[in-house]
């Protein structure tokens, strides 16, 4: 079956590079090298994720106001993207990420912050690896989350800001709530909560929690919109909202699925769950509208499905089918409440439900990993210490909160002084878009 | 002549339509309305926050004809707008002095055939 | 040129790898263990396929609609995503895919159903493999498929059919008619297609020509829409129907590409066929169009583009680039000879031609393959024959469309006796978003 | 620790392999093989980059016409899709890329134009590699390019164009301009301006300054639209335009990133600085209208992330994030000069600015990476001549440039003369959707 | 009869709905419309080509009454409607000869309940 | 006091509307519709379901004036708005019997300035 010639020149071969390998073993073997697969995961993760934003969020947001002020939130999630990428670029990922002075178990200034020896991608080449994917592209897929976090906020105080107050406290609530955060949680071994042993996969607490308790306060801050709650505000278009809703669906694939940093069975169990958990959310605010209302809505099933995506989120990557089931349900009916009844009980006016949904999702999905993660009930943590671990996510998910209602209320207090925070009356009937930017949404 | 105000259900709009091309009317002049009265309207809810819908989406039609022809215009709304529920609408009339084809400067009732 | 130390360690190194491979030989040889390359584009071939339905299909079908009606086809596009995804989960994928008690040529029971070893992902850890990716990663692909089956059914009944009954027809359809001939043509040795040679590689049959069908009887059960087709039913936003036309276009590329399983030159050239087929089918339409009206309309074109897509999706994977000009070509008449003349010859009202555009493409690209396959045809089929194959290929796609109709129509007049199918005239003349969702499209 | 059974396996596993790896080398070691990695960020590079065109670019122009004129933009931007993905596979890509009969310093046909070898793929089967990735993966990546060049020219003509002047002139265009351009360029040792080292990573001149120049002699040929500048043609769907800019920036980690043609560092970096560079031309954009008019529009904020994205577009893969921000920071200035003076100063009616964003953007991108792909600067260029660099740059963008305006020319002299360019004042005031498509975008 | 025609601010709307139906004025029309008057307008700019934007958008209200009612309610909407600012809009007053309603072929004021 | 209605063409409103100021007119109130008349509509095509589209999107002005500046508000939109084409639209007057700005409560003739 073989010509000798062929067997003779396959053994050659054989030995060039057996040779080869002894010089450069690290290029066969690759056992810590540069992944393909795993880097083309987190690549379209990141591409995911900025999808989200720019124009996910943006449609899901712009949709939900009134005609009057579309193209703020637009415009609001855009400037977002640019401001926080280039904060991010400067000094935020070095200050979110960088491990210089880091010990596990040691406390010190960098377990809250890192350090700057990653400034401006200073010291970090294409080559350098995360892993087994370049650092520039664990740079670039975090950079989306930093990008959405305070983007989410914006729907808390929408119809009202002015654009520059938007845009100063965006950066600074970036720097001054999100980096710390970050890095307390995701800082690796030594970082403050790390250390501690929270587990927030795709972040529950940093993203939703830090986003949702910081839209309290602003919302409070901001007032209500004029006219809120006598005048009806519906959803200029609900179709926008709708595909908003599908594109952050999918894009969540990449924001779970791609904190594996790796293309493997983890990212595929958080994209399942990633999958599982809106569905049942969804279902389960359907279920409650058609039997409150007699008629189930679609903004109710979008609003549902968010929910539970933000609540699977820091369990995506521990739990299993059966807690993904579960964060579903919980967030589902725990939303609901949050936003239909706490409310307007208390009056504040978070126009687009930023607490209720965000706040909400991520707190569900941060406490009840602690359970579910467990192997015994279908996830991957097999020695989980199910109230420890309770303890730990609790005063977690509950210090971050407070943090971030602080930094936000100082923030906005300070702007609010400085330039001022709302438009005045007759810009706010007239609407943002042409008194903040001069331009209509629509002419048609 | 008379200008004949019919604001009516949108999807009757066709039946009307044909109606009144039936008798030789051929023009007219419709918008989209919105319309407040007995009908009642609908509920909307969006998070838990309800919201009355009160104006009802109507079509408002505009036709002015000759004193002459004003009975048989009516009639012809009147029949084929008809439902007999609430907010099938109203007819108003009212008076018009002059009319212009701005095309040809005419001017007198011609100008509406 | 070489540091001696540096020799020495490489030296050190590899034997430490050596000896490494001895005892996990499999760790460094990998032969059959994950490829992250593999994994990585089928997760994103997952997430395209979920980004076809929502917010692709919800939009192309939306702006096809009555603005009165756009909403309920984005709710219907949404619930059914989540109550497939929920079914898939429980017991579908299990009752699709499980191989328990097959075994190749033997006929029983699991020849046209699969086993219940799977149920709720009971027995899949993230370390399961399906050849060369995780099998969670393969469920949540499937899963794609099986929610966008059935929401190509609802444009046959659009504007004019209760939520509950699509809600309760989609899940069931999915049961009794979905996954027995999803287990049938793709359930590997011993399902009864399978072991016929059927060729279907991304779902000409299992999903288009299961749809096709089942819109037929739909349609028909459905009863025309009030008015037509006197009344004109223009779509309200054609611009969101091509905004959904090209998401589904894209997203298609991993529906078919994403079928090999496998970043590969056979998911390469899938891709690369199902870009030429459309662009035949399309041109195709619009060349009919220019010459039969005058005038090449936006809306022909899309409609093209989808009915290429779909013929060439059994095809794909076998086909090269002259069957996919042959099966555009095909597919861009036979689809325009149906939904232009057909559908109006036999007066049933399929609304939004899932019979004439899925169904025929289908059934075009599933019979035509058996040509185009072979080798000799630029396929990768090297000893096919064509006749048998076509005999086989016409035995399974006109087995399963009378299978679909049998159920569907079973299904709808059930259905039919317990709530009822269609809202009533008031309901219907309102529109659906205010009568079954109490909600408008847009508040401009 | 280990069981002598296994032992004894895993020593028999290992022979095994040991003897197959003599044999078939490559399967073990593919040093030189298919990476499937690579493969998978290069397959969805290419569904990202025909995002970009369908429905991005499409969304991107069709929300900044006039209402009467938003599906001939799509129309014409799928037509574009489908015809040049018909011409790619005939004969194109054999054109663009065929390396028959070319060596490196030779100077011959060859080096302007590819050879027929590759004509309707012949000769390429799914196994053939380009690289580490299939070739036929290759040939969609590039299809994509094709497709979206011309697709950008429309801009210039738009709101006044014949349908069938569009679709020829876009199918001869890409013969005739683009594939010299693409082989000259990217064709490999050999090629003309390859050999002389002009450095172009994802088409700075091969798909922006082509598309720029051969815009600004298309609106000048085309005439102005009725009424222009006199009277007022506000974008009529501005939240289409955001939403489109959104795809397509998203999109452009595909269209530079995929350009790396691998999952590694580079197409990281690449990434990064497409990121980079939109966020600083846009903030840049926005901080000059804010200056200058009061007030930011998202409008403003829009166009300089596509000119940012525009001239990040060579240098990407070069660049590190210091060229990126002087990228981003010069196209902001240089392109807002151009569209909102020297347009209007000239008096030619570049209806959506193609010539002021791509061709700006372009010139932009490809003279600054001579300076900044220095590894002094941040970049990956160890010894880079910034000098003669430049020089080769600006000969190579202004031959390009040229050649695309005299091809544009006569194209479009030829086409006036047979069948006309404009339509007439009549459809033209109607509205090209009813005149051309006989169809209407939106029924409210 | 008459015909009352409102041009009022769009969010004045609510207002005006409540002070009508508060003073037993159960029917009416409402259309979206652009006005053109003293109200300065807002230029909007686009990549550089300035635009001005010189209608404003205004609601108008149809309202037919008997003539005795006339009064009540040009009041009515007067006071509901104005801020006092430039641009609050026009009350206008036009006979109308007859009213019918469509569901009953009823005509004459009583339609107008 | 009169009301000038006048359906005309929607790209002919700039030329009207500055006819109109120039002669000093400087209030009007404008509207969407759609028109049916002896100029043809067209047909749309939507996968093989032909659908004629009667109606045509019209522009609808409203115009009131004192009784001597009628005449000179007619010709001005009967000039500026003439294209010779069929469909160029009509004019209609109507008598006013009052008009009130609501801003300041004034009332008659004085209004409309
Ligand atoms: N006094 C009125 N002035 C102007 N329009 C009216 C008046 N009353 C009713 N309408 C119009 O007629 C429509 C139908 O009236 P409604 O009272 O609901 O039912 P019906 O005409 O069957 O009695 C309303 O929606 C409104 O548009
Ligand atoms: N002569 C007129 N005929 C018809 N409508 C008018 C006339 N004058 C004003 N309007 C309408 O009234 C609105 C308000 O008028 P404006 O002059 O801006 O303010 P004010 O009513 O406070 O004096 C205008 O936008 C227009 O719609
Ligand atoms: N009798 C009518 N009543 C109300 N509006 C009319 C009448 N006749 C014509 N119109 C309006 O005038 C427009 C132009 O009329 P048409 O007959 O098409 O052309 P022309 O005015 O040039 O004769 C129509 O579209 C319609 O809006």
């Amino acid at each position: 079956m073989f010509d000798k010639r062929i067997l003779q020149k396959r053994i050659l071969v054989f030995l060039v590079l057996f040779i080869y390998a002894i010089f450069f073993p690290s290029d066969v073997f690759a056992e810590d090298g540069l992944n393909a697969g795993d880097t083309a995961w987190v690549l379209v993760s990141a591409a995911l994720v900025l999808f989200m934003m720019i124009p996910g969020l943006a449609m899901f947001y712009g949709g939900l106001v009134r005609v009057k002020n579309v193209l703020s939130l637009f415009m609001q999630c855009f400037a977002i993207t640019a401001i926080v990428s280039v904060v991010w670029t400067l000094f935020g990922y070095s200050v979110a990420f960088s491990t210089e002075g880091m010990q596990a178990g040691a406390k010190g200034l960098h377990s809250f912050v890192g350090g700057f020896s990653k400034v401006f991608l200073w010291s970090v080449s294409p080559e350098h690896l995360n892993g087994s994917i370049p650092e520039v592209v664990f740079f670039i897929f975090q950079m989306a989350f930093a990008v959405i976090t305070p983007g989410l906020i914006v729907g808390a105080f929408a119809e009202r800001f002015k654009f520059a107050a938007v845009c100063i406290f965006s950066g600074l609530w970036v720097v001054l709530a999100y980096l710390p955060i970050c890095h307390m949680v995701w800082g690796g071994p030594g970082a403050f909560f790390a250390d501690m042993g929270v587990i927030d996969f795709a972040g529950g607490i940093v993203v939703h929690v830090t986003a949702g308790s910081s839209a309290l306060i602003a919302a409070i801050l901001a007032g209500r919109r004029r006219g809120y709650p006598i005048t009806a505000m519906p959803p200029h278009n609900l179709t926008m909202t709708l595909t908003g809703t599908g594109m952050l669906w999918v894009g969540w694939f990449g924001f779970n699925g791609g904190s594996a940093l790796a293309a493997n069975g983890t990212a595929g169990m958080a994209v399942v769950v990633t999958q599982i958990s809106p569905c049942v959310a969804a279902l389960t605010w359907m279920a409650i509208e058609w039997y409150r209302n007699g008629k189930p809505s679609a903004l109710g099933f979008a609003t549902g499905a968010i929910a539970g995506l933000a609540a699977i989120t820091p369990a995506s990557g521990t739990v299993g089918p059966l807690g993904a089931v579960a964060i579903g349900l919980a967030s589902g009916l725990f939303c609901y409440w949050l936003t239909t009844s706490v409310k307007h009980r208390f009056g504040y006016d978070d126009a687009l439900d930023v607490v209720g949904v965000h706040g909400g999702g991520g707190v569900v999905g941060t406490l009840l990993l602690s359970v579910f993660a467990s192997t015994a009930l279908g996830g991957s943590k097999a020695d989980l210490n199910m109230v420890s671990q309770f303890l730990v996510q609790t005063f977690a998910a509950v210090s971050c909160a407070v943090y971030c209602m602080v930094v936000t209320f100082v923030l906005l207090k300070a702007i609010d002084a400085v330039i001022g925070l709302r438009v005045n009356e007759e810009a706010e009937t007239v609407g943002l878009d042409i008194s903040e930017h001069e331009e209509a949404g629509y002419v048609l | 002549m008379k200008k004949v105000e019919a604001i009516i259900k949108p999807y009757k709009l066709d039946d009307v339509k044909q109606a009144l091309t039936a008798i030789g009317c051929s023009g007219m002049t419709i918008s989209e309305v919105k319309g407040f009265g007995r009908q009642k309207g609908h509920k909307e809810i969006y998070r838990g926050a309800e919201y009355m819908v009160e104006f009802q989406p109507k079509t408002k039609l505009e036709i002015v004809v000759g004193d002459d022809k004003v009975e048989q215009v009516v009639r012809s709304i009147q029949t084929s707008a008809a439902t007999g529920k609430i907010g099938d609408g109203k007819i108003f009339i009212l008076p018009v002095e002059e009319a212009i084809r701005i095309r040809t400067n005419e001017s007198g009732e011609e100008v509406l055939q």
